[in-house]
């Protein structure tokens, strides 16, 4: 017998589906990811190429590539510290791969796929709504696609990517999506009534 | 318009006419007194009062009483947990319950009692805990159910759904506030009057030493000679430390508070709560007196950071959800000097005629009698009082050390 | 709020930050070989100055590492950032 | 009556809002606030004063008005507001306050959030200055944000008539303005007060959104908004205050700020009385007496203090049959409650001479206080202007400016002209070249305030010459201060008050200082002004609690399995902020049934619980080993791999932080667990050390905490159901260790599972990834079920782990217990060179053979629980406090497994009392108690392999 899995919001689904027009947002659960601490830039260099994907040099950044695993993203974490994320089931895999392109360099590999879920957010007020609660400065001139931070989300930390115009996938600590969940829905609420009421009965 | 009647608390007994004349510092003093906040002017008065000693200067750097004197939420109780502890803080609750006689001077001291609430199993446990120590130390202490918390303070939110249910409290009937301004005029104007000198606008900036003994103080108006010098500088105790080579285990941090305009009586009492980082009491005139938490850094800015505010806001309606509107008037900070085990520094020092009083962090306002009466001992007599011996500077390289923060976890 | 300049991440709100305290306070080499008043020491006298002071944070809600920085305790002004194991740089308040 | 004029002010005659007043019915238009709409009405008395109950009126039109103070009903009770502030709505209920509010005891049903927003240049204020520093910055490309405390843009200019460039100011306005709400990059923010500058460009602002909706307000808006902006560079362009002159029964209704008069006037179309009397020291009130004449006011009279009238200005005033009366001033008031007359007097003349004027008006100007607050609060520094009698702007701050009357410029194009520089140089700070030039204004208003006297109190009854009107402080009260030895601003500020009201002194902080330097006789620029502090104006607690209010208060985390605990009717306990299943109730269980079933059921067959809030942290590299040593109290390398280890952690005081259990799972990798509340503790400890300390060490740390679903099964039969689930593991107890772990398929999911015991009995822990948690539960209650496998919650666990002896860090320690203390010397490596803590260990005080230590305790009377956190003392009979305490009770359970009650204890020389009775205060009696030994379950350990 196997066990069906479970997402961390597989209980949001309708919920946050029902946010739309405001905002498209909805849970990609099950994804491969892998933590991997290195600094050793040739070590860098190896996992890249065996994932198909170089590896962000950039803070604040993420890449994508593609190779033997599909379509892989490698998120910058911290310096030396990154965050390899890809289609389900892989985890096993990929960690072998990266394993391996480490080497003997310092390093660690390890599969964090259930740690945490990512929701991904899309439609123009996509800003606004982060920004009630994410003190980062999400404008397209200083957060262009491609950015990648760790912050605060209201009281959650997060990981925050800026992955088109107007459209940005969020990972969250599992034990958190919950609430995550819940204050997306909360800060939603203004906008979809601006929806049905006139316009410009409030202010900005 | 609204009714006539005169809302509680609109008629504060009135200060009197005289309070004290600025003095000129004279060349030489017996006791240097340095800080003149509530601790400096209370030591000033005790030497005075209990040891005849009246040849004292108190320095006091900007304004009488403006640190954190003028910046603290007034919260007086003993219900500390260690017996090192409640030892000090009784015997400065049972002077405060006679100081407005002592001094002759309207204190305010209302003894409206002191919740501290439990949110969680553990601070349940923490609390009786402390109750039945408090008991044994001859301190008046109760725990309360949830019922009984809300009979005191009907305004607290007890329902069990909220994110943090109260699951009950520990209540001290003596506890209470008291009026901080009026609290340090009044010893100013009883040490003034026993011939104590007060000297605003003086900061000492330097301490000399002669054969290992304290001599003299250097002030922004000139060099004082000392026979002895008693440090009561509370944020600044570490800047002046230093200035006669000593390094002391403290951090001085913004501590933030804040008030909102004057209600109607809606708060009958003082609840603090650690979990949800609350601490409000309702002051004599009407306001609503509330501590936010303390910020993280080093600082002598006496400002603090917003955030702080704001976290303390949501806490606060969690608890209160009758403050939705009540608005924020005026926020302000102070600069406490926090010790690593939450407790004092109050004696002696290596160098001979230097006397420590500090440490106190965010809760010494109510230690200021007592702290006072035993540290004018203490300088008087070259020996701590018994109430001060546990708490010396020593404590921290023996290990005994008398951790308020680990086990009671309530500050103020 | 102060904004504090992550060496990693760039400025970011000091809720992102985890305080530490005094810089430069190495683990002695051989703790055993200490006095009880040395082991004190290192265990609970830190420096407290009123002006520039070199304290270490941690951009613990961000990239999680720890940097260091030389901060005016009057103003709360960070005069300099600078990574662990460089030495304080010179600062004008 | 009315005092509404025919026509003008920015008000929509043709709607009608209805509102009452102290329970009267009355009416208004879009556009008021309901002060105007009061004294359209000819309703001058708002509230009474706190202290003397005296009548008060409006002194001001803005958010400096001292005295207005209401309590809005409508659509929910709000205290202490500004009926200058107040906007009109149809429905709205008030009534007048004497100083105080009153909270509703109705839960506040509407919406509050924050928002986040970065800019290049903020500009604060949007009068003249503002505006065209806006304009400057916006028009160069930067990112400009402008709020502005009022509904509409103009600041000064909408209280005026004046004409700009040959066209009304209004139109000149509406142009700015739309040209910077077109302008890409610009937010204009109305209704938005700055209230707070802090660090580094941060000022908080607050935007009141739909309170002038008042019953339209949509419920799913949010009512105030507080604006966390983040600048590069500030101009603030907060205008001037208008500052009164104190004299005897200046606080009657009907005695108002001249410039507020106009404002009323021209905005509002609402005249302040009928006759009034003009007392002046500067030129600006002349417009005010001439607007009002023009409009059909009786100006009985212009009171110029000064020796000589501006001729021009005087002329204008003879020109409309208005006399002025040089050299003069008010000296007095009559009137039971509004004004109905003032006395005039030749400034210093001799006494008994007063004229008295019939009027229900005065208009009062003593000139004007620039509006610095706000650049205060950025720590700028305050220089007076002696001629201006002000407080101004002493030096130049790196990234604020100061544009306007808020530096004490007063005429118009001057004041554009520093906000033109201001919003350029702000501009080009933030990187943005200039962007084209705003051209300047020019006004042709006649009436500027510069040549101005400065005087702060006319001689006369001290008790009735109110300085704060609100704190009801008067002039007896200051001279009182003084007298009695006070010397500082900030003493004569808390003897009397002045300043500390809802108005925070905006119109009488300035006047106390004069008073007081002219009583000491010394010089104001000596003088340092009481501090400003935030907020400017007041804010609600909840506008500032925002949305992180009920669940979103504090997230609540909660593990994958969550949803079946709740299914299964647990109550939950808070560790942290993760929500825990404490126990699960049948059929009206209380707690002590529920658990002593679970604990039975456990002991004598299985049972199983939640362990995923438990902290688990992967350790890799080549000094994994070497740096867990340092960390642990025992030593780690030595471990072999598929081995566990339990372990200690103490901080550098040697004080207990922290347990777990450290399982090696390769050569260079191992993982430990923490407890739930020190899991983010423990992983930042981890850090610290490796990135401050120990950078060479080759370990990397990362947290797996929510990675896995940790479920201890526990019981005889435990071996049983793991069986009949993981079908690929041998689970005999030769094959499958006790502190050993195993990766297998549990369910058919990749599992890892540790033989551990936190209970005694033969136990395991299976991991799966969160996401199969549920399944996997599901599995092991679906194969435990023919042995009546029973969850259980954190109630049962503490009870069966106490039964044994082991220690709840946070419970049993509270870091003032050693792992000796414990009785856990045999954790404390003697060999180990050096780990945290050890050094402390040699300490006088780790010594002394009196330390509270671990123990277990026996009610003689087995029945009798006693209540945790219980003191122990030594004697049968309390004697006078202070008593001597032994220690407390710790933890204390009735035990199924051993048919009574037992309690652990801290207790002082606890293992040398082994076997002596001492005894338990509880409530009013003294409960005699054993000492034994920690376990008092299974003290073999029988149990432990099944
Ligand atoms: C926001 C806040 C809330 C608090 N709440 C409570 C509470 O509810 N209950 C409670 O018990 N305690 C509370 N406290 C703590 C309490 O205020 C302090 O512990 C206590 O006031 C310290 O003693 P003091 O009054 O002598 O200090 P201060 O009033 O600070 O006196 C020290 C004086 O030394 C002066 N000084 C410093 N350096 C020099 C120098 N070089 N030369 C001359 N003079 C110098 C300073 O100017 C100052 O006036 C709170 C503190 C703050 C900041
Ligand atoms: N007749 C006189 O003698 C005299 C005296 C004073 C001013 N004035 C005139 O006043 C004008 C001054 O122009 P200005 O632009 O410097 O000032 P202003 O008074 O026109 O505008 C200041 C604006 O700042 C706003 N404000 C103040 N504090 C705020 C805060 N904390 N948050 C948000 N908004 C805030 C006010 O609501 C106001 O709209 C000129 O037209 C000048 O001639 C004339
Ligand atoms: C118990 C207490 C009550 C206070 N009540 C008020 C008040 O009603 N109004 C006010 O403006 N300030 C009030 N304050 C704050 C003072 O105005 C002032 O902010 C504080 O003493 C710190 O000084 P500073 O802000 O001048 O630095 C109060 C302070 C305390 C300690
Ligand atoms: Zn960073």
């Amino acid at each position: 017998m196997t066990a069906d899995p479970t997402s961390p919001l597989h209980a949001w689904t309708d919920g946050l589906a029902a946010l739309a027009p405001v905002l498209a947002v909805a849970e990609r659960p099950f994804r491969s990811q892998l933590t991997v601490r290195v600094s050793d830039p040739e070590a860098i260099a190896a996992a890249g190429s065996a994932l198909g994907v170089p590896f962000p040099s950039t803070p604040c950044t993420f890449t994508t590539g593609s190779g033997p695993f599909g379509d892989v993203e490698v998120l910058w974490l911290g310096p030396g510290e990154f965050l390899v994320v890809a289609g389900p089931g892989l985890q096993i895999a990929i960690e072998e791969v990266v394993r391996d392109a480490l080497g003997t360099a310092r390093g660690s590999v390890v599969d964090t796929s259930a740690q945490r879920t990512t929701v991904v957010l899309e439609g123009p007020l996509v800003r606004d709504v982060l920004a009630h609660g994410c003190s980062v400065d999400l404008h397209p001139s200083s957060a262009p696609a491609g950015t990648c931070v760790q912050t605060l989300l209201a009281r959650t930390g997060i990981v925050l990517q800026v992955t088109g115009e107007d459209a940005f996938t969020v990972l969250v600590r599992s034990s958190f999506a919950g609430y995550l969940a819940a204050w997306i829905c909360d800060a939603c609420v203004e906008y979809l009534a601006a929806e049905v009421t006139a316009p410009g009965t409030v202010g900005a | 318009m609204s009714s006539s009647a005169q809302p509680p608390g609109a008629h504060l007994p009135e200060h009197p006419d005289f309070l004290w004349d600025d003095t000129e510092p004279k060349a030489s003093y017996d006791v240097v007194v340095v800080g003149g906040g509530g601790h400096g002017l209370a030591t000033a008065y005790y030497l005075a009062k209990v040891h005849g000693i009246t040849n004292v200067a108190v320095l006091e750097k900007g304004w009488l009483a403006g640190g954190n004197m003028a910046r603290n939420t007034t919260i007086i109780r003993s219900n500390y947990l260690w017996d090192e502890s409640s030892g000090i803080y009784e015997h400065s609750l049972k002077l405060w319950e006679g100081l407005e006689d002592d001094l002759g001077y309207p204190v305010l001291f209302d003894q409206r009692g002191v919740l501290n609430l439990a949110h969680s199993l553990q601070d349940v446990r923490d609390g009786v805990r402390r109750v039945n120590a408090n008991r044994l130390n001859g301190i008046d202490a109760e725990w309360l159910d949830p019922a009984g918390v809300e009979e005191i303070c009907p305004i607290v939110n007890t329902s069990p759904d909220v994110r943090h249910p109260v699951l009950g409290a520990t209540y001290q009937p003596r506890a209470g506030i008291a009026k901080h301004d009026h609290v340090a005029w009044g010893y100013a104007r009883a040490a003034h009057a026993m011939g104590v000198d007060l000297v605003q606008d003086c900061e000492v900036t330097g301490l000399e030493t002669a054969g290992g003994r304290i001599s003299a103080v250097r002030t922004s108006r000139g060099r004082i000679l000392a026979g002895k010098v008693a440090l009561c500088a509370a944020g600044h105790s570490s800047v002046l430390a230093k200035m006669a080579g000593l390094r002391l285990p403290l951090a001085s941090h913004p501590l933030q508070a804040l008030v909102s305009e004057l209600l109607e009586p809606v708060h009958p009492t003082v609840v603090m709560s650690n979990a949800v980082h609350v601490y409000v009491s309702q002051a004599h005139k009407g306001e609503l007196v509330m501590g936010a938490g303390i910020d993280s850094y080093n600082g002598y800015g006496q400002r603090g950071s917003f955030h702080v505010i704001e976290q303390q806001m949501s806490a606060a309606l969690e608890l209160f959800p009758v403050f939705a509107r009540a608005h924020l008037l005026r926020t302000w900070a102070g600069i406490v000097d926090v010790s690593p085990d939450a407790s004092p520094i109050v004696g002696l020092t290596p160098v001979a005629g230097l006397y420590l009083n500090c440490g106190w962090g965010t809760g010494g306002f109510k230690a200021t009698p007592g702290v006072g009466h035993c540290f004018a001992h203490t300088v008087a007599n070259d020996e701590p009082h018994p109430f001060n011996a546990p708490f010396t500077l020593e404590r921290f390289t023996t290990g005994a050390l008398v951790d308020e923060h680990g086990a009671a976890a309530v500050a103020h | 709020m102060q904004l504090i300049p992550c060496p990693w991440c760039g400025p970011r709100e000091e809720a992102e930050f985890h305080y530490g305290g005094q810089a430069h306070v190495a683990y002695p080499e051989d703790p055993s070989a200490l006095t009880d008043e040395e082991w004190a020491r290192y265990l609970f006298f830190r420096d407290n100055p009123s002006g520039p002071f070199a304290e270490r944070w941690s951009h613990s809600a961000g990239c999680r590492r720890w940097f260091n920085a030389v901060r005016d305790t009057r103003t709360h002004d960070l005069l300099a950032v600078y990574r662990v194991g460089e030495p304080m740089p010179e600062v004008t308040p | 009556m009315t005092f509404r004029t025919p026509t003008g002010g920015s008000i929509d005659r043709n709607t009608l809002l209805r509102f009452t007043f102290d329970g009267r019915a009355y009416t208004g238009h879009p556009g008021d606030t309901l002060a105007s709409a009061l004294l359209a009405h000819g309703v001058h008395e708002i509230g009474r004063s706190v202290k003397l109950g005296r009548p008060r009126g409006v002194v001001a039109a803005g958010s400096e008005d001292p005295t207005s103070l209401v309590q809005v009903e409508t659509p929910f009770s709000e205290p202490m507001l500004l009926a200058t502030t107040v906007e009109l709505y149809d429905g709205l209920e008030a009534r007048g306050l004497s100083g105080q509010g009153r909270l509703s005891t109705e839960p506040d049903p509407a919406r509050y959030d924050a928002k986040h927003e970065h800019c290049d240049v903020l500009v604060v204020g949007a009068g003249p200055a503002g505006l065209v520093a806006a304009l400057t910055a916006a028009r160069s490309g930067a990112r400009v944000v402008l709020a502005d405390e009022q509904n509409r843009a103009g600041g000064a200019l909408l209280g005026v008539d004046e004409y700009l460039d040959d066209r009304p100011s209004a139109e000149w306005v509406a142009d700015v303005v739309a040209e910077l709400k077109s302008t890409p990059g610009v937010l204009v923010l109305e209704r938005t007060t700055a209230f707070g500058m802090y660090q580094d460009g941060f000022v908080l602002a607050l935007q009141k959104r739909t309170d002038h909706l008042g019953f339209a307000a949509p419920a799913t808006a949010a009512r105030q908004r507080v604006w966390r902006i983040r600048t590069r560079r500030t101009v603030l362009a907060t205008g001037a205050h208008e500052r009164p002159v104190v004299f005897a029964g200046n606080d009657r209704p009907g005695i108002m700020l001249a410039s507020s008069a106009r404002t009323f006037l021209h905005r509002y179309g609402v005249l302040p009385g009928s006759r009034a009397v003009v007392f002046t020291t500067n030129d600006s009130a002349y417009c005010a007496a001439i607007d009002l004449a023009e409009s059909g006011v009786d100006i009985a009279l212009v009171v110029d203090a000064r020796p000589e009238a501006p001729a021009r200005l005087a002329a204008e005033c003879a020109a409309r049959g208005v006399e002025v009366r040089a050299g003069h001033v008010v000296t007095g008031t009559g009137g039971a409650g509004r004004v109905t007359g003032a006395h005039v007097a030749p400034l210093g003349g001799a006494p008994g001479y007063p004229d008295s004027v019939v009027c229900d008006t005065v208009l009062v100007s003593g000139g004007w206080n620039p509006v610095v607050g706000l650049f205060s609060q950025a720590r700028g520094r305050l220089r007076y202007d002696a001629g201006l009698g002000a407080f101004v702007p002493g030096e130049e701050l790196p990234s604020v400016a100061v544009a306007g009357a808020a530096t004490g410029e007063l005429d118009l194009t001057a004041c554009a002209r520093q906000g033109r520089n201001a919003g350029a140089a702000a501009a080009a700070a933030a990187g943005f070249p200039s962007g084209g030039q705003v051209a300047l204004p020019v006004s042709d208003s006649r009436c500027t305030a510069r040549s101005g006297l400065v005087l702060w109190r006319v001689p006369g009854d001290e008790a009735t010459s109110f300085v704060d009107l609100q704190r009801d402080a008067t002039v007896s009260d200051v001279l009182r201060a003084t007298g009695t030895g006070l010397r500082s601003l900030e003493h004569i500020k808390r003897y009397t008050t002045i300043g500390t009201a809802h108005d925070q002194g905006k119109t009488s902080g300035m006047i106390a200082a004069g008073i007081v330097a002219e009583a000491l006789g010394v010089e104001l620029a000596e003088q340092r002004p009481t501090t400003f502090r935030p907020p400017f104006t007041p804010v609600s607690f909840a506008a500032l609690a925002g949305r992180d209010r009920g669940e979103l208060h504090d997230p609540v985390r909660v593990t994958a399995l969550h949803p079946w605990h709740v299914a299964r009717g647990a109550l939950f306990e808070d560790v942290g902020q993760w929500k825990r299943p404490r126990y699960y109730p049948e059929d009206g269980e209380d707690l002590h049934a529920a658990v002593l079933r679970e604990c039975k059921a456990t002991r004598q067959s299985v049972g199983m619980m939640d362990g995923s809030t438990l902290g688990k942290i992967d350790v890799q590299g080549a000094d994994a080993g070497e740096f867990l040593d340092m960390l642990y109290t025992n030593v780690m390398s030595t471990l072999k791999v598929g081995r566990i280890r339990y372990g200690v952690m103490c901080g550098l005081d040697g004080m207990v932080m922290d347990d777990g259990t450290v399982i090696r799972v390769a050569e260079q990798r191992y993982v430990v667990t923490t407890t739930t509340g020190n899991a983010a503790k423990v992983l930042d400890w981890m850090e610290e050390w490796l990135q401050t300390e120990w950078p060479h060490l080759d370990v990397h740390c990362t947290s797996v905490t929510e990675h896995w679903a940790t479920i201890p099964l526990v019981g005889p039969r435990s071996r049983d159901v793991l069986a009949a689930v993981a079908p690929g593991l041998d689970v005999s107890n030769e094959a499958f260790e006790f502190m050993t772990w195993r990766d297998t398929a549990v369910a058919g999911v990749p599992a890892r599972v540790c033989r551990i015991s936190f209970s005694g009995e033969l136990a395991y822990e299976i991991n799966v990834t969160a996401w199969h948690g549920i399944a996997v539960w599901e599995a092991l209650m679906a194969a435990g079920e023919e042995y009546g496998i029973t969850p259980y919650g954190t109630e049962t666990m503490h009870v069966l782990r106490a039964e044994k002896g082991y220690p709840i860090i946070g419970q049993e320690t509270d870091a003032t217990v050693t792992p000796q203390d414990l009785g856990m010397a045999w954790a404390v490596s003697k060999k180990k060179a050096d780990f945290i803590g050890k050094r402390s260990f040699a300490r006088a005080e780790n010594n002394r053979p009196d330390r509270k230590q671990l123990v277990g305790l026996l009610p003689v009377d087995p029945s009798v629980l006693l209540p945790e956190g219980s003191q122990v003392v030594e004697t049968d009979r309390v004697p006078q406090p202070p008593v001597r305490m032994l220690g407390h009770v710790t933890s204390s359970y009735p035990s199924a497994a051993l048919g009574r009650t037992f309690a652990l204890a801290l207790v002082r020389s606890g293992r040398e009392r082994i076997g002596e009775t001492v005894y338990v205060p509880v409530e009013d009696s003294l409960v005699p108690v054993t000492v034994t030994e920690s376990v008092l379950y299974d003290k073999e350990g029988a149990r432990r392999d099944g």
